[in-house]
């Protein structure tokens, strides 16, 4: 059975980017390392057939800071099976009048939302592991 | 008479949302005038449902985020007009689907909730509709950096100082705010909206948006009663940021007596030297 | 910010900013904290810990900040007389042209 | 009165440390050293075909700024916008162990690594005061 793909958008220009990229580092690295991993976003959509192959015809969780939904619009287009899209924004809109910092850093807000929002996606990579041990 | 569908299900036989999405299906061509494209007819032969496809909109009905459905209509070269995805309408409406195959209580009802909806939004978009808008706008665009703020030339804008707009139709308008609100607010997060039946004059206030910048307060540019708001804003207020003169409009209200209202308002070339003033100065600042 | 104007108006001839009654206020703060546009100046030392300073920064027709205060402290002027002014004004101004 | 701009397209890359120290030098160049002319362009959206970031890069100058030498900036920026004006692979500067190395989160960040961010910047500030000599 191969891992689930955690993929985040990065994007630079505002908070939720950097909050993006680092709840999926978190998933990745900390929550579920043995069953989740990342791939580089403009590498399976810029680079050669391999970097096609990091995706195409797997399981995905897309993590994008913004509405713009970058990460899920590349990660279908270079034929990846969404399993769950997350939005940083969504998490920010249960967390009315918080200042999460900025693209460059984080504030303890900001942090707090990240770990929440991973929490979930490791929650959700949990689960499909379990679907794909129980459809054998 | 309500709108019928060319449906696609997936009609998936691996997992319960397959089962759910052809009985939706099902009950969509009982319900109405949609016919339902069979998937594996459609995949040994494209030829059989031309003409459907070509008469009525295409409604696909996946089961599951493998989207079968939607990559074979993608393979026919077939346009999708409407999506739906069990899986994500389950979770959407709180329905756990079951984990073996027979379709039970819990699925139907979830069947039943679907088809309610799309008939359902045909009604709504009906009365959102009151008020006959431009199907497609022309704009002048004004760029800083790499921003680009556009604003719509058709005859019929008005725009207040406050960066409101009104498009007005006899005695009916549509409001909405201008390009600067939403690039200087940047992720537009919440949408209070004014109330229904409320009745304000120029320049009181319609409601807000906010996001984690600032909120912004829209100064309605017109008097009268609102008569609907913006539903969709409710869910997804990031509409306004994809535009706002168009899907992200704000609400529609009854004009009282816009002869009067117009003398403070702008018509496209006084707005758009305000535009350009407002943009460079909130780039210096900013 | 003097070559600031509304409805072709200049700013500074139109009257509309939060009035506070600040017997009424608790220095919650809020206000202050709200306005992006600086028209409050905070005074940590003083009795009277802020003050209204750049009145004429103030979007008019915008009384977004007296909602932030739950005690009712700020006021704005009558909406219809500013209207009437600056119609007036507008005119004024047309006729002398 | 119009300053002269000059773009820079950074890699996020996520699998490496170098995506992070590619990121945080452009933003460094964007917020600290040069924020009169330099604008950030975002990769993901301009790859998901934002026009903003698009048109800007066909009409100002664009600096690709890459971990490593698949140079996804780079690529991506000659794909949908015609050319880069001047690039740079952190690789060449830092060393391929370096930029290839486990990636660490923003919370973790050590002196070692702001050093790499400024050496990186230095090299961008670099490459964005040539073409505003030009």
């Amino acid at each position: 059975m191969s891992s689930i793909k955690v993929i985040a958008c990065s994007g630079i220009g505002k908070a939720m980017g950097l909050m993006a990229r680092e709840a999926a580092l978190q998933v990745t690295d900390k929550l579920a390392p043995d069953v989740a991993e990342t791939v580089c976003l403009a590498y399976i959509v810029t680079g050669d057939e391999d970097a096609r192959n990091k995706v195409e015809d797997l399981n995905c969780i897309t993590v994008d800071g913004c509405p713009a939904m970058c990460a899920a619009k590349s990660v279908e287009h270079a034929g990846g099976i969404v399993q769950a899209k997350y939005r940083v924004i969504d998490e920010m809109r249960s967390h009315k009048g918080v200042n999460a910092g900025t693209g460059t850093a984080l504030t303890e807000d900001g942090w707090q939302i990240v770990d929440e929002l991973a929490e979930k996606i490791a929650g959700k990579v949990a689960e499909l592991i379990r679907e794909d041990q129980s459809n054998g | 008479m309500s709108k019928t569908y060319a449906v696609l299900p997936c009609n998936g036989l691996d997992k319960c949302a397959g089962g759910v999405s052809k009985e939706a299906a099902v009950m969509l061509a009982e319900n109405s005038d949609s016919e339902i494209i069979c998937p594996v007819l459609l995949h040994a032969s494209d030829a059989r449902y031309e003409k459907i496809t070509q008469e009525k909109p295409l409604l696909v009905i996946d089961g599951c985020a493998t989207r079968c459905a939607s990559k074979l209509a993608a393979e026919k070269k077939l346009k999708i007009t409407e999506k739906i995805n069990i899986t994500e309408e389950a979770k959407a409406n709180g329905i756990t689907l079951g984990k073996g195959l027979h379709i039970g209580e819990n699925e139907m009802k979830l069947a039943k909730i679907i088809v309610d909806k799309l008939t359902q939004v045909q009604e709504s978009s009906k009365t959102e509709d009151s008020i006959e808008f431009p199907s497609k706008l022309t704009y002048e665009v004004y760029k800083k950096d790499k921003f680009v703020f556009r604003l719509p030339k058709e005859e019929g804008f008005y725009f207040n100082e406050n960066d409101v707009w009104a498009y007005v139709v006899g005695n009916k308008a549509r409001i909405g705010v201008t390009d600067f609100v939403q690039k200087s607010l940047s992720d537009i997060m919440f949408f209070t909206p004014p109330a229904i039946g409320n009745q304000m004059e120029q320049f009181e206030d319609a409601g807000n948006i906010e996001s984690a910048k600032a909120v912004f307060e829209i100064i309605s540019p017109v008097s009268g009663t609102i008569l609907a708001i913006n539903e969709k804003l409710m869910e997804a207020p990031e509409l306004i940021n994809q535009n706002p003169y168009e899907q992200g409009w704000i609400a529609e209200m009854e004009l009282s007596d816009f002869e009067n209202d117009k003398e403070l308002l702008h018509t496209f070339d006084g707005y758009f030297e305000v535009l350009k003033r407002k943009v460079d100065e909130f780039h210096v600042k900013h | 910010m003097s070559e600031s104007s509304f409805m072709g108006v200049p700013r500074e001839e139109i009257d509309w900013s939060p009035r506070v009654d600040f017997s009424k206020c608790n220095y919650c703060m809020e206000c202050v904290e709200f306005c992006p546009h600086k028209v409050f100046e905070v005074h940590e030392e003083a009795d009277q810990k802020f003050v209204v300073k750049n009145p004429n920064n103030c979007v008019v027709f915008c009384r977004a900040c007296g909602k932030t205060c739950g005690l009712d402290a700020i006021s704005f002027p009558d909406k219809s007389e500013t209207t009437a002014h600056i119609k007036t004004i507008r005119k004024e101004a047309e006729s002398n042209e | 009165m119009d300053e002269k701009q000059v773009g820079v397209l950074s890699c996020s890359g996520e699998e490496c440390l170098g995506g992070t120290i590619a990121r945080l030098a452009t933003r460094k160049v964007m917020e600290v050293l040069r924020p009169d002319n330099v604008v950030t362009l975002c990769l993901p959206l301009y790859i998901a075909g934002g026009e903003e970031e698009r048109d800007f890069a066909k009409t100002y100058p664009v600096i690709s700024v890459d971990a490593c030498d698949k140079c996804c900036a780079k690529r991506a920026t000659i794909k949908y916008s015609g050319a880069v004006k001047d690039s740079l692979v952190l690789s060449d500067i830092l060393g391929e162990d370096v930029v290839l190395s486990k990636i660490v989160s923003a919370r973790d960040l050590k002196e070692e690594h702001y050093k790499m961010v400024d050496e990186a910047a230095e090299e961008i500030c670099k490459r964005v005061d040539k073409i505003l000599a030009e």
